[in-house]
């Protein structure tokens, strides 16, 4: 097993034709991801790396059926591309764009919650379930299957997440970047949640990073569930500048939340495994496991 | 994307709020000159983007003309260092001179987008001021919020229920929601993501002023408001950082000796983390980003370069987007025209790691190559004087 | 029992210093309906009535703890009284106010669905559970409790209705006008789900209107469930003129649906008692009743 | 309230739609002059209120000014009779003179309010004109609906998916999507409850035009819009009807000889159908409303008696926010000044029923009075000789 996505998944690629799209797609399709469909306005009826492409997400759904979407578009037109592919029914939707401004964001979160649709990102690499689907940029050969899911809010720190563990000889259920902007779509909750019922994952490692409380979250509902598989976490940005802050509504707003050591903090409490030498991801998860026996 | 004071207050004055008489002054001849006409005490107030003025020193108060020249001319061109700027500091190139209002009341109102909510909230306390974060923690009572939406805006009825929690008398209630609500429009159409007036001044005469005025533009949108765009004042940028963004680098200058060139902001942390675990200190932070060209990684090394600071390098590239050859082609470039003389540790993952690591090779500069994270970190502390 | 309010429901005044809030408030605690308060922006801090008066229906929630409210407000204001009623935790929301924007009255059902409210009207003269509690304009002493539930778009037509019923030696149940407006809160078919499991009920009189499909939906919806409980029909405007038609658009949205005939013959076929002769509302529904047994 | 095709032409014009070459014209030299400056063949087009002109004979092609100037004399002054105006039909005051277009297609394009999904609707079929209504029965695969929230507005794809559906040339399909979202913004922003283009003309030249099209306001919008409100043309309402208007009353003319005088639309619609059920014919639709004054029932008594046909008037009153007494004054008041002479059945219910009955008896006119509804309009249509 996995989560969100398996071999069967079948993949909509939106803003198909375009340059970045047109590269991942490929490596998408060398991986084995079950593309099905592009869409790009005004080229409709085209091939495009052998995929019919349409004019609307519209079309693409009723002529292929596909259940998962991945969206390479502009920053002003990302907020418009999810609430399209929500609108025509696809339940998953994963979004590579990074920049979409933050008030386009909160508009998509009142559209999916209408359509009852699950966002992947925005600015985020995708998903991967290794072996069987990469809907995403990641590289793939570092992944290997095997009993560890990963959720991050980073991009490039979860490839060297990942080839940690498949180097500590872990191979991963499904790693999931959730996306670096403020307002995303799945949070740790919603995918730690998933990772509780599936059968292949064995550990959760979460790559968090300083501000917003999406870590402070995930503390909270470890606790309150009584999380049955070990989780680890690692957060970056403990030695980073303190930033440009937000005035004081940004205090009054998020509180003393935010920091990376109060982030760990509450992690800690609950039960999660603090990794703090970010070298030491993968043989960390792997003692952990070994431990498990 | 923040805007100075002077700045803020255009907006507000132009969506019917009130801001104390006062104007911008470049020369102490103009400082001067507006004291007087405005009549004294005037605030003289430092233009500069980071919060934190007052404590620093650069919001002063004259009771005299002569005082006011006195004051500008010490502030003018100098460098303001408060909590929000770094130690640098920003150059103070603009005073808002400003008559002072006396108020009978100090109250606090914001807009701002809740991430935690996903949501726009607009606040209102009943004691504003330097204190209002305390008082967010220890007296929340004093505080309402009312959230809403983009599409919707905010309604009469919310405006109204802020405006009573603020014990307004009748006509200013009427008065406060209409504004609150151009502020509200405003802010949702100019993509905003800080609308904050800290203090707003109750006046003895029963009038609302806004004492001081902070807007922050989300960086995302500026591209569909030109307008806003060319309100950046790049004279407030780091040269070094002013540098970076032009080449959509995102680089902040910190005080360590090692210099770090990353592609991703989570990687780049976790980079200064290592470092630091292992007792080094970072020179700065620095995200090559995602779709980055051969120039700007090129220039992305002069940077960490250019830092006198820096007594190590390393640069560790986990190829995705960026493929590794491309990024070891600007470093070789930028290496040989500076004449590379410190050590830099190099660790290359991912998309075309093996083209990558023979360009460097190739080049015969003196690249240490590493074979993980963690060996990478290790080196680059040693190099750098620093081994824990 | 009754549906909806009962002696007990805490009942707030939106708008009570109005004049017509006024008289109809009066009226209202004549009847014995539980006023508890008055909103009125401005006038927080007064008494009226005897009710103590709040600027915002917030504070009037902290103070009162009503379960009701009832709207008396000019029309452009109308839409902000229901909205700020739901946004203040009020569970059943009555307008009165006629004349309300359409596109206004759009915004507040998608606000009313967030909030989980119910409303009813706008533009109706209320509901009465007879002998208990009024939250309306209606005429009280026409009323008395009985068996009978009455859902009806008109006004004055109701008291007709009830008028005739209570002549008839039957008592009402719950008498609800759901108001005449295109776009209204609560209709015939969750009215009738109510009155379904009111053991007090044990007829329901329908009093439909030309135009719109509120009545077509209450067919199908009786068909469907196998309504237990006798119900009959009378639906006004048979003669009506045509009235001005909206474009061809109308007859693409709506059909060949709306007009009285149409109603009529979907309500028949749901096994509804169709009442032919409006002057025997009453006679007929006490025939329908003692048939029963 | 229905705009002239003129005036929603010049809305359409402003929101960056193509409409035909034309103008508006009073006088007969006008149209022959416009025809002959716009180039013939050109079509008249009656501008009254009312659906259905082409068919009435309201919408005609001249093929030169002579002609246009003959059927010009002929339409301008005239009444026109369409399925939607009513037996009296409605002057023709103005002429719209357009230059004809030949489409090579005839699409449809309407955004209105859909009632029973409770959101707003956009409309498009690939097959306009006159047989819209009968494709929505029979093919209603070439109709495409999109429904979208007043505070969401259309969105981009929402408007692509249409044009697409219409099939349209991709440079059509960037033109189609702006301005349908203009159109949109429009509807939202005044409050319409429809506005339809139909036909949409496809040119042989691939441009979009409207040849005919439908705005219709809410009414109960028109207070916060007066610069619509301004634009009611009052010459194009029957005149009882709009005295009616003038003091709040609905009043619609038909062609029985019952005069009905109610209060409450549904209490309205009811005492004609059971006139109908007892055979007779009433001769209006006359509601009173609520708020209504002693002078506007006064004016509505008058209104009843105006009519001509009227043998005899039922008044049926069901006190609530009415107070029968206040009924009572206002159609003594009126019928002392006609001196009332044709039977008035009188049947009064609910709030201060005594005093107003007191006030009928006591005025010494001839009413007869009835104990319940279904009497009164028994006595009603006896009286009007058109007993069962």
């Amino acid at each position: 097993m996995s989560i969100l996505i398996d071999a069967k998944s079948r993949v909509l690629v939106q803003g198909l034709t375009g340059k970045e799209a047109t590269f991942h797609s490929q490596r998408m399709l060398e991986y084995g991801t079950r593309l099905v469909a592009g869409v790009t306005p005004g080229k409709g009826g085209q091939l495009h790396l052998g995929l019919p492409v349409f004019n609307t997400v519209e079309e693409a759904v009723r002529a292929e059926s596909p259940e998962v979407s991945i969206i390479f578009v502009p920053p002003l037109a990302g907020a418009e591309a999810i609430m399209e592919a929500a609108a025509a029914g696809i339940k998953l939707i994963v979004c590579i764009t990074e920049g979409i401004p933050v008030l386009d964001m909160l508009r998509v979160k009142s559209w999916l919650k209408k359509c009852r649709a699950s966002l992947i990102g925005p600015n985020t690499p995708g998903l991967i379930s290794p072996g069987q689907s990469k809907v995403g940029i990641m590289p793939g050969h570092i992944h290997q299957p095997g009993p560890v899911g990963i959720i991050s809010r980073s991009g490039t720190l979860t490839y060297e997440a990942v080839n940690q563990l498949t180097a500590a000889g872990l191979g991963q259920s499904t790693a999931v970047g959730i996306g670096g902007d403020p307002v995303v779509g799945l949070r740790f909750v919603e995918l730690l949640e998933m990772f509780r019922t599936d059968q292949q994952t064995r550990a959760v490692v979460l790559i968090g990073e300083i501000g917003g409380q999406a870590e402070e979250e995930a503390a909270d509902y470890l606790k309150a569930s009584g999380y049955p598989k070990p989780v680890l976490a690692y957060v970056a940005g403990r030695t980073a500048p303190p930033g440009k802050r937000l005035g004081h509504a940004g205090a009054i707003i998020e509180g003393r939340q935010g920091s990376a050591e109060g982030k760990i903090e509450r992690l800690r409490e609950a039960g999660v495994k603090i990794i703090d030498n970010p070298g030491r991801i993968g043989v960390t998860t792997a003692e952990i496991l070994s431990s498990l026996h | 994307m923040l805007i100075h004071e002077f700045q803020a207050k255009d907006f507000l004055r132009r969506l019917g709020w009130g801001v104390p008489e006062g104007s911008l002054a470049e020369t102490v001849e103009e400082v001067k000159r507006l004291a007087g006409e405005l009549g004294c005490p005037v605030i003289l107030k430092a233009q500069v983007l980071a919060g934190g003025r007052g404590k620093a020193g650069g919001i002063l108060k004259a009771l005299r003309p002569e005082e006011a020249a006195h004051l500008a001319n010490r502030l003018l061109g100098s460098k303001l260092v408060t909590a929000q700027t770094g130690s640098q500091g920003l150059t103070i190139n603009k005073l808002l001179v400003e008559k002072a209002v006396s108020p009978k009341k100090e109250l606090y109102c914001a807009l701002a987008v809740d991430r935690r909510n996903e949501n726009l909230v607009a606040i209102v306390s009943q004691q504003g001021g330097l204190d209002i974060e305390e008082l967010s923690r220890f007296r929340p009572q004093l505080i309402k919020k009312i959230y809403f939406e983009p599409d919707e805006g905010l309604k009469n009825f919310q405006a109204r229920q802020l405006a009573y929690f603020l014990e307004l008398t009748e006509s200013l209630v009427k008065d406060f929601v209409a504004r609150l609500k151009l502020l509200a429009g405003f802010f949702i159409e100019k993509d905003l993501k800080l609308l904050e007036i800290n203090p707003l001044a109750l006046t003895e005469d029963n009038r609302l002023v806004a004492l001081d005025a902070r807007i922050e533009f989300d960086d995302c949108s500026l591209a569909r408001h030109p307008e806003i765009a060319s309100l950046r004042d790049e004279s407030q940028e780091n040269e070094l950082e002013k540098r970076a963004r032009k080449f959509g680098l995102n680089y902040i200058k910190m005080d360590g000796s090692i210099g770090c060139l990353v592609n991703g902001a989570g990687l780049a942390m976790a980079t200064m983390d290592i470092i630091k675990h292992f007792g080094g200190q970072p020179a700065n932070f620095l995200d090559i980003g995602g779709g980055v060209t051969e120039e700007a990684v090129s220039q992305a090394f002069e940077l960490l370069l250019a830092d006198t600071q820096v007594v190590s390098g390393l640069i560790n590239i986990f190829g995705g987007i960026v493929r590794c050859d491309l990024v070891a082609r600007g470093v070789v470039t930028a290496a040989s025209r500076l004449s590379l003389n410190r050590p830099v540790v190099v660790r290359l993952e991912g998309t075309n790691v093996n083209e990558g690591r023979r360009i460097l090779e190739e080049s015969g500069l003196p690249f240490i190559f590493a074979s993980d994270f963690e060996q990478a970190a290790r080196l680059a502390v040693e190099l750098s004087g620093q081994p824990r």
